[in-house]
């Protein structure tokens, strides 16, 4: 494969964030359009299917009944995977796990679990012998940029619609997955020398490396993550986690309101 | 077809099944082209409540070079079930029963898409199911089809995904979840609803020869239905400029 | 890879199909000689050998213990599986199963299975704890065309002569499988524009599309299949759908006069 | 982070560490360059209990040609975990968490390494944890780097791992295996001493952002220190000839 | 060599085996060759209950490039067992036992073998044990230099596998299953029978420097009567056009 | 990739032979320096770092608690793997485990199985129900010729001097693991026409086949494997069979000497 990124869409890039403005006329730290609705998948127990833009993901949830690790009796276990399939775009192969995918979903695995918002011993279902398994699967169908926070919303969104599926499983009857907080996810890519929220695929075609930034109800950091090529500042950290406090107040309030219907 | 699970009863006493359907009567078929802004072509195909999506990339060059075709192009079709789509989750990955479907999924699109024009090129066709409900290769066939036509691939005729199936010794068209899992036979083909062609076949049960006229006979019948869907969606899309 | 197929070959088979001949002199409905052994492999607990023109197929079935599927507690299970490795013809490759593989085996397994000749019920040990898993190996050994007729005789010849090794495993006195049911399978394979029976390997590689029928011993249908590109009609189904029928009640015979040796 | 391990107490008293080690303090790092005779350039870097050793072989030609970029070298990173390396032995093969780390490894040192001087090229960096007790990414980090340097390979700075941390709601640099297994928050980074730029960065855990800065302000003050070593043990190599 | 099972007797009183053979008595060996319509050159073995066969393709142009070599064809071996060939089933796929013997003998034939007169072209000789009674590997060898004989491929001398071992402190040739499994030492060789060279050597085991020349005597005889059938069976294959 | 043996170095290496010398001056049975260092890796039960010339490799013994085969319910198991990774040289590539690699762990797996210097039963906690697994991994740093030997080496020293972790695993004190002898592997490569003891990189490039030896206490063989394009003669085995009796005398002692530490 020759050289994906032409030298001109990067000159383009640099010139249009010289006048402060972005290829789809966005400004530096403004987002696209995002939709978000869920309970719209048969069989899943949790579901979520997010717009943003031209990025078009759904994550589903399912339990499964397991047995403890021997050392900690009373926890369950919570996992989350994402494929990148090849129906995502023309540039993604079929094959085993590729690198991005298997960051992708631990970037979103990580900003979940440590923001703690579910409490492994809550998933208990008999000590040391039964415990729930949650798997959050992400699968991405459009990518158009930015399926980082896509996802992320996507993921907690599903699990914090999820139903426990006790019945089907006959240990008790069917109740809401208990998940205390909302962690959500703001990425950031430099893009003709700055950082812009929420890139779409040009900027992602023509732009260098991304910070992805996971906060929690209290603006609390839970994950980080650099991807590509690239380095920055410690001022523009800085600048980019008030953008990213911002952001993920908005989308926080989207998941309670879609709950709330 | 699991068969053997005499003790499930799949007719009511009046003839008509468990979700009030009639023995030639399918369940409601909705369809939407142009539903991913990264594919070249696409569709969302719900039947019953199957959701399938499929995506189309192309026509590319082919690589590796050893796939390629000197008078045709080859249509790289997979079929893949997402994790979430069934009642008891699919683990990501090989899996043999996907292989099939897709194997036999694009040697029956080759049957359609004039291959000869796009010489040593690829077609990628995407079938993604989202939820299953019995029925999902079929659903899969419909939304390809409609994903190639809105990625402007000609084509000689759309093949549309269509099953009989028996239950109770009684033909019925459609097999639902609990139709498909105690019936005794399922008859899922590929119609092309223009020359009455059949590009995709499979079965799987036990019918007797009459049993498989029959079942067939339901078969064409729905095909046409779905198909006026089908060319409603495309309609759709070009003229309100849908997605 | 270029393109095998060569025109020239595709010109002959069109030639003789309009002569109603075929490139090896036979008619359209003629099958070329099979014959069928059994009992030929040490250490398999069924096992066929069958020659079908330059075709040559073995079957080995091997029983295991299993635990019953919990919500089947009384019920074994029958599992079917090909492999085309390299040894079968020059076209082979090494690597993971091929999807020609996998569907060969999907297809015989499904022919076998769907017959019901095998009543699961009658695998069971000890409900809820042993089962017997009864496992089908096909192996291919040389492609001269029509394998998968091939494979579906050594297939049920195999399980029809296999010995349940009880006394290996300590759980009674060997005995005799019991198989209700004799289900063959008949393929035809489009060349020159018309169907054939029994195509050979130049046939194969000049003609399009397959259809495979599963017939069982009341001529009632358990298995269809088409493969490769091209389409047919009803009436084209028809016409082979009788041939099917004569050509599995003669295959069928030879395996009941196997058995009787 | 396992986080939720109230119980088990990592802050003595006197408020310094299990090891004695205070809050700002890291453990002690020694680092050797050039001691893998097969390659063209190497390190072992000794952290702690860690021990990680760098191999980089190239620049050479970048095989197969679809992973060639035309105006630069590509670095490609293996990160891997011995099978003894850790107190459970870990299965040799396929790993999630060895892939991210290799791929935002090698995304890090791209990032540092002239790569355009070397167009249609490949440098390999092989980074092997033969004794793992917390921290292994940044070790191998430190060592890569300091084995590129071993190559001769040009970079524009080096990278320096450092990680700090929270253990007991209290901000600590460089966490051990106790506290990072029964810690809150883990802040890997990779530094250029010189420019002061950020080149990795991982965190997962619970940090406010005051936390934050506090962390990265350790992390940088360590870096320094273990810049120092980097370059003694660099000297050494060219003077002494060591291996 | 599992050893340590001391009670199972494989001797008798009168020293011959538990099958009647003596101690320097090959099991009964027989061979077809061109036994595959569909391949260059085959044979089959059957030796004692072993059942190998081979099938040799080529030579052909090497594929992908880079396995080419550009003074000699390349032997690309496949020594694989049938699932039902042996008395636990073998799960089809990666064998690292496969592995190891499909390279010992591919690197053996290419000792035999005139790889210079096929630059950048290779030969494919696939094993395949039918059925499986100890001493396959040696089956395969032999069953493969018939097959590549059959294929008409140049050979500067046949290669003969045969074995000896030792049971109950006594040096045997040609161990069977039991003898295999209870015994003290396996020394699998393949002797080129014009030169007396050794192309192959295996052995696992416990024998004295004194036991090992015993048992490389017995495996020399082997050579010669299981040359003479090899001999044999292709001077049926050209006079009788068998096959 | 074109052939990498360049003829010329094959040339030279006939020439030196000869002239009776090696191409680092060595006479034909003369080893480079080897040292071995033991107890040198953190979190390995045992372990051995061996330089050989500028071959580097690390041994690392691992435990773990298992379930023993219903037919052997007083046998523990051992299990020796040998990773190539490509840490060790230019020529090595990441993938699934090459066949070179699965000789290396198999031949030296036979060595220290064969020769019978862990007794299984020794390895038996609860007959039938806890076992010990020991685990062997050996990971190769730097090959410049003569991995095998060094291997071997490092194997049985890290074999010899693990302590089994029984507090850790909480069935009862910690305990050097009980190992009977000390099989040590000599291996030879024809290099000029003739064999040569312990080749470094270059001969191996323009060598040709290697035999290894693998000798217990008694001088009594255990195993033997031809590796490698070649044939030999007996009178040449007889030949370097005596050199094989010396060198595992010699490394014998090293081990013994650094356990005496």
């Amino acid at each position: 494969m020759v050289e994906l990124v032409p030298a001109l869409l990067r000159q383009e890039l640099n010139r249009l964030a010289e006048e402060g403005t972005r290829i789809d006329g966005r400004e530096q730290w403004e987002a696209r359009d995002v939709s978000l609705e869920t309970d719209c998948l048969y069989n899943a127990e949790g579901s979520a299917k997010v717009v943003m833009g031209g990025t078009i993901v759904y994550a589903g949830v399912k339990f499964e009944l397991r047995t403890p690790w021997p050392d900690r009796p009373t926890q369950g276990s919570l996992m989350c995977g994402a494929e990148l399939r090849p129906v995502a775009g023309r540039k993604y192969e079929p094959g085993p796990p590729s690198p991005e995918s298997i960051e992708l979903g631990r970037v979103v695995d990580r900003g979940i679990r440590e923001s703690g918002c579910i409490d492994m011993e809550s998933l208990c279902i008999v000590p040391g012998e039964k415990v729930w398994g949650v798997m959050i699967d992400i699968h991405v169908l459009s990518d158009q940029g930015n399926i980082f926070d896509a996802c992320g919303l996507a993921a907690i969104a599903a699990l914090r619609t999820a139903v426990v599926p006790a019945e089907r499983f006959d240990v008790g009857e069917d109740h809401t997955l208990q998940v205390n907080g909302t962690p959500i996810m703001a990425s950031f890519t430099r893009v003709g020398g700055r950082f812009v929220l929420d890139a779409n695929e040009h900027e992602e075609l023509g732009g260098d490396e991304r910070i992805h930034i996971t906060l929690g109800d209290e603006g609390h950091l839970h994950s980080l993550q650099k991807g590509l090529k690239g380095v920055f500042t410690p001022a523009e950290f800085a600048e980019i986690f008030d953008v990213a406090q911002k952001r993920c107040v908005e989308l926080r309030k989207m998941v309670a309101k879609t709950e709330g219907n | 077809m699991m068969g053997g699970y005499g003790d499930v009863k799949l007719l009511k006493d009046d003839g008509s099944r468990l979700d009030g359907r009639k023995v030639d009567e399918m369940r409601p078929v909705s369809i939407q082209a142009g539903v991913l802004p990264a594919a070249d072509g696409s569709a969302m195909v719900t039947h019953g409540l199957n959701v399938a999506v499929a995506a189309v990339y192309g026509p590319m060059e082919a690589h590796p070079r050893k796939i390629q075709r000197q008078d045709r192009a080859v249509i790289d079709v997979r079929y893949n079930m997402a994790p979430f789509s069934t009642s008891d989750r699919i683990r990501p990955g090989f899996n043999r029963r996907s292989r099939e479907i897709s194997k036999v999924t694009a040697e029956s699109l080759e049957s359609v898409v004039l291959v000869e024009r796009y010489p040593r090129s690829k077609i990628r066709v995407e079938i993604e199911i989202l939820a299953a409900e019995a029925g999902t290769r079929c659903a899969g066939i419909t939304a390809a089809s409609v994903a190639l036509a809105d990625a402007g691939i000609p084509m000689r005729d759309m093949i549309v995904g269509v099953a009989s199936g028996k239950i109770e010794d009684t033909v019925v068209l459609d097999l639902d979840k609990a139709e498909d899992n105690y019936g005794q036979a399922d008859l899922p083909v590929g119609i092309l609803p223009n020359t009455g062609e059949i590009a995709f076949l499979q079965m799987d049960g036990d019918l007797s020869p009459e049993e498989y006229e029959l079942a067939m006979e339901y078969n064409f019948k729905a095909a046409n239905e779905i198909h006026e869907i089908m060319v409603e969606a495309l309609q759709r899309r070009y003229d309100g400029g849908e997605a």
